[in-house]
C-alpha cells in the first residue's frame, strides 16, 4: 500500500479516538480537545485525497488544501468559542464536566 | 519507496499513540501537553503528504495557538470532576466498539478510491498565471475560493464577538482576562524581547512568500498573534481593552479591505471578488497584508478570553 | 574527499542521535522535573548541536548553513528559557492544572 | 467523466448580483458596527435590515417575473473551481420568509436590545444586533449556495451565530445549554465536513449541479450522504438528536428564541433537501426516505407529548418546535417522484414547505407573544397565567391565531400545508404517515388549549409588572396574520417552488 | 339588495359585530346587539332557497356559498334560536361584565353555525364546521367551575379529534375528485368512482356522528348541555348540533345506494335512539335530561338518512332536514323554557302548557311538527323492523320528555328568577306553527291527510303508552340506579390517569435520549443506519 493509503487509515483511526473521546469523557475541556481529534482525522482524509489527485506538476490537488485550511481555521474559532463558554460555566457554576440538564429550570 | 513507507509507518504510528493517550490520559494538564507534540507531528504528516501551507498552518494554529488557549483554560478551571458523571464501563464499551465500527467503515471508504482520482490540480494550475500567483493554493484561497475565504474571515470575528460576550455586562469593552504573569521572571522577558523582532519578520515573509511559495496570511498572521501573546504575557504591553479604538481597527481592517476589493470587482472586473486584469496580484498582496494584521489580532484576543477587568481611570 | 566528508557527517549525527536517545531515557526514567530537564538541556545542546554541525557541511549553498544555524540558535534559546520557566514554576507551591 | 468545463452551462444571470448584497449586506453591517466599537449599532442593524428585506422582495420578483433561477457565478470562476450561487423558486421564497420574520424581531427587539443614540450599547444589546445580523447573512448563504463546502461556511457562520444568543443573558443554565449545543453542532458539522471529503475525493467537484450528473449509486456515495444528512440533522435537533434544542430555544432572550425556533434549524433543513433532492436526485433510497420520515413521526410524537406536559410556556413552545420540525420530514418519503413526475411537481414537495413557511411565521409569533407575557408577568409559568386573555388581549390572540396554524385548523399555512401532506400520503398509499399527522394535529390542540383556556379563563387578571406597549403586541399579531395568510395560498402544487429545479426525474439516474 | 349581497350579509354581519369588539365601547353595549346579528340569515332562508350561489374572491379563500332547501330549512330555523337566545342572553348580561367575553364565543360560534349551513366546499364546509365546534369551548366553559372545565375539556378534546377525522374524509374526497375541484357536489357525485370511498364513507360517519352524538360519542353533549348557561346550552342543542346532521345531509352520496354504510348508520342510529332514553330516564338535572333526549333524536334522524342512503333516496336528505327544523326549535324552546319557569300561576300558563306540547311534540303528539316528521319520515323507514322501531322510540320520547317535564317543574327553584318570557313564547310558537308551513315544501302528499282520523291514531297511541309508562316511571322510579351525567364517561379518571402515567413514561424516555453520551452515539449510529439503509436501493 503506498504512503497515502496509510495515512487515509491513520485519519480514520484518529477520527475513531475523537469520537470515542467526544462521548465518553465527561471533562468538557477533553471533549473539546477530543473534537480537536476528531477535526485533524477528517482534514487528514482531505490530505489524503489531495494527495491522490497529485498532478500537472503539482504534489497535491490545492483545492483540498485550502479546504482544510479554512477547516483549521474554523475548527479554532470553534474552540475558542467552546472554551469560553466551558471558562465561563466554570465560572458561574464551578462545574467543568458535563451534567446531564433538565431543561425545566433554563433561563428564566 | 520502501524507506519512504517505512518513515511514514512509524510517523503514523507515532502521531496514533500520542492521540490515543491525549485520549486516555487521566488529567487536563498532560493531555493538553501531548496534544501540543501531537499538532506538531502532524505538520510533520502533513509535508509527508505535499501539503506544506496546511503543514504550517497546522504547525501554527493547531500546535500553537490551540494549544495555548487549552493551556490558559486548564489552569484557569476551579473544581474536579465528579466521578459519577464517569459512564459506567459497559457504556464505554460500546462506545468503543461504535467508534472501531465507524472507523472500518471509512478505512473502507478510503480503500474505494476511483479508477480515476478526481482532482482539479490541471484547472487550478493553468488559470494560476491570470492571477499572478505562484502558489496554487494562495489561488484557490484568494482567487477561486474566495468567497469561502471572505465568509470564514466573518465567523473569524464572530467568534470573537461571542467570546467577547461572555463577558460580565459591568465589564464589557474591557480589559481580556488574559493570564499575565505578576511579576514576569527577567528570562521570560528576556524572550519577550529577543523572539518578537525574529518572530515578527518571519510573520511577514510567511505572508509575502505566500503569494508564490507556502505560507500565507494564516500562517503568518498566527506568528504574530503568538508573538504579541508573547509580549503580552511578560507584561512588555498592557493588555489592550476591547473597546480601543485601534484594537476594533486592526480587526476589521483586513476584511473591510477585502470585502472592498471584492465589490469593486463588481465594476472593474465585472464580478464580485474579480479581478482586474493584471492587478490581480497586488490587490491579493494588500487583502493579505491586510488580512495578516487582523487574523494575528482576531487570534490573540480569542486566545486572551473575555474582558474581565475595566481600564484604570 | 567526499567520503570523509560524509564520514564526518555520519559520525557526527549519529553522536548527536546518541545523546538524543539518552536524554529522552534520562526525561523517562529521571524521578523528578529539574533532574528531567538535566536530561533535556543536554539533548537540545548537545544532540542537536551535533546534529546541524553534522549537517553543515552537507548543505547545499551559504543559505541553507544560514537556516541551519538560525535553527540551532533558537532552539537554544527557547529551550534554555523555557527550561527556566519550567524550574521556576516547579519552586512554586502545587502544579498547575 | 465529462471534461469539467463544459458541463455547466448556466452563466451569471440578469440580477444575480442580488444573491451576493443578499449575503454581504449583513456582513457589512456587521464589520462597521465593529469598527465604530458598537456606536450606532441598533441603527445601523434596522438600516440593513431595511436594505436586506428590498434585496429579498427584488429577489423574489426577478424568480416570479422570469421564472427561472438567479445564478451568480463569483468571480466569473466557474464550478467545479470556483464557487456558482443559484436562487430558485424555494431559495426566493424562503428568503422572502426569512427577510419579514427577521426585520418583525428586529422591530420587536428594539424594546428589549434597544439602545439611546451614540451611546456605546450594553454587552446584551451588542451582541444581539450583531448576532442577529450574522444569522441572516448566513441564512442567505444556506439558502443560495450551490457549493457544498461554501454551504458549510456558510452553516458554521449560521452556528457561531446561534450559540452566543443562546447565552445572552448569561445564566447558569443557559450557558449549559449552549455548550451542549455548541458541541453537537460542532461534531454535526464534523461529520458533514466528512461527507464532503469523500465526495470530493470521489467525484472531484462540490458543485451541486455538476455533482448530480457525476453521482453514481455506490458505496461512496451512499456513505457520503448518510454522514453529511447525519450531521445536518444533528443542527436541524431532528428526534431523537434533539438534545440541545429545549434549554437552548427555552433560555435565549425572546427575540433570540424567535429567530432560533423560527427560522435557524431550518437553514440545515434546506440543506438536507438539497443533498437528496438536487446534489443526489435518484440516491434516496425507500428505505431511507421511510427512515427519515419515521424520525420526523417520532419527533411528533414525543416533541408534542412532552410539550402538553411542560409547565413553563417558553419550553412548551420549544417542545412543539421539535414536533413541527417533524412534519418537514414527510417530504422525502412522500415527494420522491418516479419515473413519471418529478418530485417538485408532487404536492408534497409544495405542502413541505409551505408547511416550513407557515410554521416560521406561526413560532416567531408565538415566541414574541411568551416573551411579551413574561415581561409583563415577570414569569412564564403556564399555571400562573390565568387570565392574561384580559390584561393582554392582542397577544394572546395572536398566540392563538399561531397555535391554529400549528394545529392546523383554517384559514392557515398550517392548514393548507397539512392538507397537501395528508392528500400526498393518500396517493403514495402511505397512510401511516397520515395517521401520525392526524394525532399531531390532536396533540397540538391539546397544547394550544391548554395555554388559551388557562389565558382565557375568567378570573381576574394578574397584576402587570410592566405595561406592554401596543405597537409591539400589533407586531407580534401582524407575524401571526402571516402565519394565517399563507392559508389563502390554493391547494394546489405550486408553480413557483418548482422555479428553477432541474426536469429529469429522480430514477432517470437508476 | 341581491343574493349574493344577503348571502356575504349573513356572514359578514356576525364577523364585523366580532371586529367591534376590538374597541372597549363597542365591547360594553355588544350584549344586546346578539339579538341583531341573526337577522340577515332568517331573511336569507325566508326570501331565497332557490339554491341560490355566490363565490367569495380568492381573498376570502374563494369560498362558495350556496342555499338549497334543506340548507334554508335548517338555516332559518337555526337564526330563529340564535335570535329569540340572543335575546334572552343579552337581556341575562347586560351590564354584566363578562358579557363582552360571552358574547365573543357566542359571535364565533354563530358564525360558524350560519356558514356551515351555506358552505358548498368542502374548505368552507370544514372551517365554519372548526369555527363552531372550537368556538363553542368558550361557552361551555366560561362560567368556570370545575365541573364546567371538566365538560369542556372533554368536549374539545372530542371536537378536536373529530375536526381530525373531517379533515380526513374530506382529504380522501378531495384527492377521489377530478380536476382537483372542492365543491361538495363534486365529491359527492365522484364518490362512486372513488378507490377510497369506504375509508372516507367511514371517516364521514365517525366524524359526523361525534357532532351529533351517536353512541359512544354522545358522552360530551350531556356534560357539555349542563355546564353551559341556559342560552348557550340552548343554541349548542338546538342549532349547532344541527351542523353535523347538515353535514350527514350535503356529504352522503343519496345517489349512490350504499346498502352496508346506511345499515351502519341505521343501526347505530336506533341504538342510540332508546339508548338516550334508557339513560335519559334516570336523570335528574332537566338539562341533562333534555341533552338525552338530544342523543335519542339525532338518533333517529341518523337512522332516517341510514335508510335513504341504503335505499338511494334522495328525499331522505329533505326528511331529515325537516325533523331537524323542528327539533332545533323544539330543542332550544325547552331549554329556555328552563331558565324561565317558575312555580307560580304565570308560570304554569305560559311555560307548562306550551312546554308540554313542545315535549309531547317530540314523541309525536298528532298536530304538532313532531307528528309531521313521523309522517313524513313514515315512507323511508318502511313497515319492516326498522318502522316498528320508529314507532317504538315515540313511545320512548314520549317517556323521556314526561320525566323531563316532572324534573323540571320540581327544580323550579333553582330557576333564574325575572328572565323574560318572550323569547321562549316566541319559540315555542314558531315551534308549534312553523312545521305546517314546511310540511308541503318536504312531500308532495296534501297536508289533509295528517289530519285523518288513521293517522292521527297512529301518532296518538304511542304518546299515550308513553305516559302510561311514564306514571310507572313516577312510581317505581327510585329503584333506577343514578347514573353520573355522560354516563360512560365517568370512567375518564382512568384514562387521565392513563395518559399520565404513559406521559411520564415518555418523559423519562425523552431524559434518557437528551443524555449526551446517548445523543451523540444516536447520532453515529443514525449516520451509519442511513448508508445502510441508502444502499437499499428504491
Amino acid at each position: 500500500m503506498t504512503s497515502g493509503v496509510l495515512l487515509g487509515y491513520c485519519g480514520a483511526v484518529l477520527v475513531g479516538l475523537g469520537l470515542f473521546g467526544l462521548v465518553t469523557n465527561p471533562e468538557i475541556l477533553r471533549k473539546i480537545l477530543a473534537f480537536n481529534v476528531l477535526g485533524n482525522g477528517v482534514f487528514l482524509l482531505f490530505g489524503v485525497i489531495a494527495r491522490r489527485g497529485a498532478a500537472a506538476g503539482l504534489g497535491a490537488d490545492p483545492v483540498p488544501q485550502a479546504l482544510v485550511i479554512t477547516g483549521i481555521v474554523v475548527a479554532f474559532s470553534a474552540t475558542a468559542m467552546a472554551v469560553g463558554l466551558l471558562v465561563r460555566l466554570n465560572k458561574v457554576s464551578g462545574q467543568t464536566i458535563m451534567t446531564s440538564d433538565d431543561p425545566t429550570n433554563s433561563g428564566k | 519507496m520502501t524507506y519512504d513507507l517505512a518513515f511514514d509507518i512509524s510517523l503514523a504510528g507515532l502521531l496514533l499513540a500520542i492521540a490515543l493517550w491525549t485520549i486516555a490520559a487521566r488529567t487536563n494538564f498532560p493531555a493538553i501537553v501531548l496534544f501540543m507534540i501531537y499538532g506538531l507531528v502532524l505538520a510533520i504528516v502533513w509535508v509527508r503528504l505535499s501539503a506544506v501551507d496546511v503543514a504550517l498552518t497546522e504547525a501554527a494554529i493547531g500546535g500553537g495557538v490551540t494549544s495555548m488557549l487549552l493551556l490558559g483554560a486548564a489552569a484557569r478551571l476551579q473544581g474536579k470532576n465528579v466521578a459519577s458523571e464517569q459512564l459506567g464501563l459497559p457504556g464505554r464499551l460500546a462506545a468503543a466498539l461504535l467508534c472501531i465500527f465507524v472507523t472500518a467503515g471509512l478505512a473502507y471508504a478510503v480503500f474505494l478510491r476511483p479508477e480515476v482520482a478526481a482532482t482539479l490540480a490541471p484547472m487550478a494550475k493553468e488559470n494560476l498565471a491570470e492571477s499572478g500567483l505562484g502558489n496554487p493554493v494562495a489561488g484557490v484561497l484568494f482567487v477561486y475560493r474566495a468567497l469561502d475565504t471572505l465568509l470564514e474571515k466573518v465567523v473569524l470575528l464572530l467568534a470573537l464577538v461571542g467570546v467577547w460576550s461572555l463577558a460580565k455586562d459591568e465589564m464589557w469593552g474591557g480589559i481580556p482576562g488574559l493570564r499575565v504573569y505578576a511579576q514576569p521572571s527577567g528570562i521570560l522577558v528576556y524572550l519577550a524581547q529577543v523572539l518578537p523582532p525574529i518572530g515578527i519578520m518571519v510573520g511577514i515573509y510567511m505572508f509575502w512568500a505566500g503569494a508564490n511559495y507556502p505560507g500565507g496570511a494564516f500562517q503568518g498572521g498566527t506568528v504574530l498573534a503568538a508573538m504579541w501573546l508573547l509580549v503580552m504575557m511578560a507584561r512588555l504591553q498592557d493588555v489592550p481593552a476591547t473597546s480601543a479604538p485601534w484594537v476594533r481597527l486592526c480587526l476589521v481592517v483586513g476584511p473591510v479591505a477585502f470585502l472592498a476589493i471584492g465589490l469593486s470587482g463588481f465594476v472593474f472586473a465585472g464580478s464580485f471578488l474579480g479581478y482586474p486584469e493584471g492587478h490581480a496580484k497586488p490587490l491579493i498582496i494588500i487583502a493579505e497584508a491586510t488580512l495578516t494584521l487582523s487574523i494575528g489580532v482576531t487570534l490573540a484576543l480569542l486566545v486572551a478570553g473575555p474582558p474581565e477587568r475595566m481600564p484604570q481611570r | 574527499m567526499k567520503i570523509a566528508i560524509d564520514i564526518f557527517t555520519v559520525a557526527l549525527v549519529s553522536a548527536g542521535a546518541f545523546f538524543f536517545m539518552a536524554g529522552t531515557v534520562g526525561l523517562l526514567r529521571f524521578p523528578d522535573t529539574l533532574t528531567r530537564l538535566h536530561a533535556l538541556t543536554k539533548v537540545d545542546n548537545l544532540g542537536l548541536g551535533l546534529i546541524v554541525a553534522g549537517l553543515l557541511p552537507q548543505a547545499d549553498g551559504l543559505l541553507s548553513a544560514l537556516k541551519l544555524i538560525s535553527v540551532w540558535i533558537l532552539v537554544q534559546l527557547s529551550g534554555a528559557i523555557v527550561s527556566q520557566l519550567i524550574a521556576q514554576a516547579t519552586q512554586r507551591p502545587g502544579p498547575p492544572t | 467523466m465529462a471534461p469539467d468545463a463544459i458541463v455547466l452551462s448556466d452563466a451569471t444571470t440578469a440580477d444575480g448580483y442580488l444573491l451576493v448584497l443578499a449575503i454581504i449586506f449583513p456582513v457589512i453591517g456587521i464589520l462597521l458596527t465593529l469598527a465604530f466599537g458598537g456606536r450606532y449599532v441598533e441603527r445601523i442593524a434596522l438600516v440593513l435590515l431595511l436594505a436586506g428585506l428590498v434585496v429579498a422582495i427584488a429577489i423574489f420578483a426577478a424568480v416570479l417575473r422570469d421564472d427561472q433561477s438567479l445564478v451568480y457565478i463569483v468571480g466569473n470562476w466557474k464550478p467545479p473551481l470556483g464557487i456558482a450561487l443559484r436562487a430558485d423558486g424555494v431559495s426566493a421564497a424562503m428568503m422572502l420568509t426569512i427577510a419579514v420574520i427577521i426585520c418583525a424581531i428586529g422591530l420587536y427587539a428594539r424594546g428589549e436590545f434597544g439602545q439611546s443614540q451614540a451611546t456605546v450599547p450594553t454587552r446584551a444589546s451588542y451582541a444581539f444586533w450583531v448576532l442577529l445580523l450574522a444569522i441572516w447573512s448566513g441564512l442567505n448563504a444556506m439558502a443560495v449556495g450551490a457549493d457544498l463546502f461554501n454551504l458549510y461556511v456558510a452553516l458554521e457562520l449560521l452556528t457561531f451565530a446561534a450559540v452566543p444568543l443562546v447565552c445572552l443573558k448569561g445564566y447558569e443554565e443557559t450557558i449549559k445549554a449552549a455548550l451542549r449545543y455548541m458541541l453537537f453542532a460542532l461534531l454535526g458539522s464534523v461529520l458533514y465536513l466528512l461527507g464532503i471529503a469523500l465526495i470530493y475525493g470521489a467525484y472531484g467537484t462540490l458543485d451541486i449541479a455538476l455533482l448530480s450528473d457525476r453521482v453514481r449509486p455506490e458505496p461512496i456515495a451512499w456513505i457520503a450522504a448518510a454522514l453529511m444528512t447525519a450531521g445536518l440533522l444533528a443542527k436541524t435537533a431532528l428526534f431523537p438528536l434533539h438534545l440541545w434544542l429545549p434549554p437552548a430555544h427555552a433560555g435565549a432572550p425572546p427575540p433570540g428564541s424567535a429567530v432560533l425556533s423560527a427560522l435557524v434549524v431550518k437553514g440545515s433543513f434546506i440543506l438536507i433537501v438539497r443533498l437528496w433532492f438536487d446534489a443526489m436526485p435518484g440516491l434516496l433510497s425507500f428505505a431511507a426516505a421511510q427512515l427519515l420520515a419515521a424520525l420526523g413521526a417520532g419527533a411528533i410524537l414525543f416533541g408534542s407529548v412532552l410539550a402538553l406536559r411542560q409547565a413553563r410556556l417558553k419550553l412548551l413552545i420549544a417542545y412543539s418546535t421539535i414536533a413541527q420540525i417533524g412534519y418537514l420530514f414527510f417530504i422525502f418519503p412522500l415527494a420522491s417522484g418516479d419515473s413519471a413526475s418529478t418530485p417538485w411537481s408532487s404536492i408534497a414537495w409544495t405542502g413541505g414547505w409551505l408547511q416550513l413557511f407557515s410554521h416560521a411565521f406561526a413560532k416567531a409569533a408565538m415566541f414574541m407573544a411568551a416573551g411579551l407575557i413574561a415581561e409583563a408577568v415577570g414569569h412564564d409559568q403556564i399555571a400562573d397565567l390565568r387570565g392574561i386573555g384580559r390584561a393582554l388581549p392582542v397577544t394572546i390572540f395572536a398566540f392563538g391565531l399561531a397555535g391554529l396554524s400549528l394545529m392546523g385548523v383554517p384559514p392557515s399555512g398550517g392548514f393548507v400545508a397539512k392538507w397537501m401532506l395528508l392528500s400526498a400520503t393518500v396517493m403514495e398509499g402511505q397512510w401511516w404517515w397520515a395517521v401520525v399527522m392526524l394525532v399531531g394535529g390532536l396533540l397540538a390542540g391539546g397544547y394550544v388549549f391548554m395555554v388559551l383556556g388557562k389565558a382565557l379563563s375568567s378570573t381576574t387578571p394578574p397584576v402587570l409588572r410592566v405595561s406592554i406597549p401596543r405597537h409591539s403586541e400589533v407586531l407580534v399579531l401582524a407575524v401571526a396574520l402571516c402565519a394565517v395568510l399563507l392559508g389563502l395560498v390554493p391547494l394546489q402544487p405550486s408553480e413557483f417552488l418548482t422555479i428553477g429545479r432541474p426536469d429529469i426525474h429522480t430514477t432517470a439516474l437508476q | 339588495m341581491n343574493a349574493e349581497m344577503l348571502l356575504v350579509l349573513t356572514l359578514a354581519l356576525p364577523l364585523v359585530t366580532l371586529a367591534g369588539c376590538l374597541s372597549r365601547q363597542f365591547r360594553r353595549h355588544v350584549a344586546v346587539l346578539l339579538v341583531v346579528a341573526p337577522l340577515p340569515a332568517l331573511a336569507t332562508a325566508c326570501l331565497l332557497a332557490d339554491g341560490s350561489t355566490v363565490v367569495l374572491p380568492p381573498a376570502l379563500l374563494g369560498l362558495t356559498l350556496v342555499l338549497d332547501r334543506p340548507g334554508a330549512m335548517l338555516l332559518g330555523a337555526a337564526a330563529l334560536l340564535w335570535i329569540t337566545a340572543g335575546a334572552y342572553a343579552g337581556r341575562r348580561f347586560r351590564g354584566n361584565p363578562d358579557g363582552a367575553r360571552f358574547a365573543v364565543w357566542w359571535l364565533m360560534t354563530l358564525t360558524g353555525n350560519l356558514g356551515a349551513f351555506l358552505a358548498a366546499d368542502m374548505v368552507g364546509f370544514y372551517l365554519f364546521f372548526t369555527l363552531a365546534s372550537l368556538a363553542a369551548y368558550g361557552l361551555v366553559v366560561f362560567d368556570g367551575s370545575p365541573e364546567a372545565k371538566r365538560a369542556a375539556a372533554i368536549y374539545v378534546g372530542l371536537a378536536v379529534f373529530g375536526e381530525a377525522l373531517l379533515l380526513m374524509a374530506f382529504v380522501l374526497m378531495a384527492t377521489a375528485t377530478p380536476d382537483s375541484s372542492l365543491l361538495i357536489g363534486d365529491a359527492v357525485a365522484s364518490f362512486a368512482t372513488s378507490p377510497w370511498r369506504d375509508y372516507a364513507m367511514a371517516f364521514l360517519i365517525l366524524a359526523f356522528g361525534l357532532k351529533i352524538g351517536l353512541f359512544p360519542f354522545h358522552v360530551w353533549m350531556p356534560l357539555t348541555y349542563s355546564a353551559a348557561p341556559i342560552p348557550a346550552a340552548a343554541v349548542l342543542s338546538g342549532s349547532a348540533v344541527k351542523v353535523g346532521v347538515i353535514g350527514l345531509i350535503r356529504f352522503l352520496p343519496f345517489e349512490v345506494p350504499m346498502h352496508n354504510w346506511g345499515e351502519v348508520l341505521v343501526i347505530a342510529g336506533l341504538f342510540s335512539t332508546f339508548y338516550g332514553v334508557a339513560i335519559g330516564i334516570t336523570q335528574a338535572n332537566p338539562k341533562t335530561v333534555l341533552a338525552y333526549s338530544s342523543v335519542s333524536q339525532m338518533g333517529l334522524l341518523a337512522a332516517v338518512l341510514g335508510m335513504g342512503l341504503s335505499a338511494g333516496e334522495k328525499s331522505a336528505a329533505l326528511v331529515a332536514a325537516f325533523s331537524a327544523t323542528f327539533h332545533v326549535l323544539v330543542k332550544g324552546g325547552l331549554f329556555l323554557a328552563i331558565g324561565v319557569a317558575t312555580p307560580t300561576k304565570r308560570g304554569v300558563w305560559l311555560v307548562f302548557v306550551p312546554a308540554v306540547v313542545l315535549a309531547l311534540g317530540l314523541g309525536g303528539l298528532p298536530l304538532t311538527g313532531g307528528a309531521l316528521a313521523k309522517l313524513a319520515s313514515k315512507p323511508l323507514m318502511g313497515q319492516g323492523i326498522v318502522g316498528v322501531l320508529a314507532t317504538l322510540s315515540a313511545i320512548g320520547s314520549t317517556l323521556l320528555m314526561l320525566h323531563f317535564l316532572r324534573r323540571m317543574w320540581s327544580s323550579t327553584t333553582q330557576s333564574e328568577a325575572r328572565a323574560s318570557l318572550l323569547p321562549w313564547l316566541a319559540t315555542a310558537l314558531v315551534a308549534i306553527v312553523l312545521p305546517w308551513i314546511l310540511y308541503s315544501v318536504v312531500t308532495d302528499e296534501p297536508l289533509r291527510d295528517a289530519m285523518l282520523p288513521k293517522e292521527i291514531w297512529e301518532a296518538l297511541w304511542p304518546v299515550l303508552l308513553g305516559s302510561l309508562a311514564s306514571l310507572a316511571l313516577w312510581r317505581w322510579g327510585r329503584l333506577l340506579p343514578r347514573l353520573p351525567a355522560g354516563d360512560v364517561i365517568a370512567a375518564d379518571k382512568g384514562l387521565v390517569r392513563l395518559a399520565d402515567a404513559s406521559g411520564a413514561a415518555m418523559e423519562k424516555i425523552d431524559r434518557y435520549l437528551r443524555e449526551w453520551p446517548v445523543a451523540t452515539a444516536l447520532l453515529v449510529g443514525l449516520a451509519t443506519l442511513l448508508s445502510v439503509s441508502a444502499s437499499l436501493g428504491r
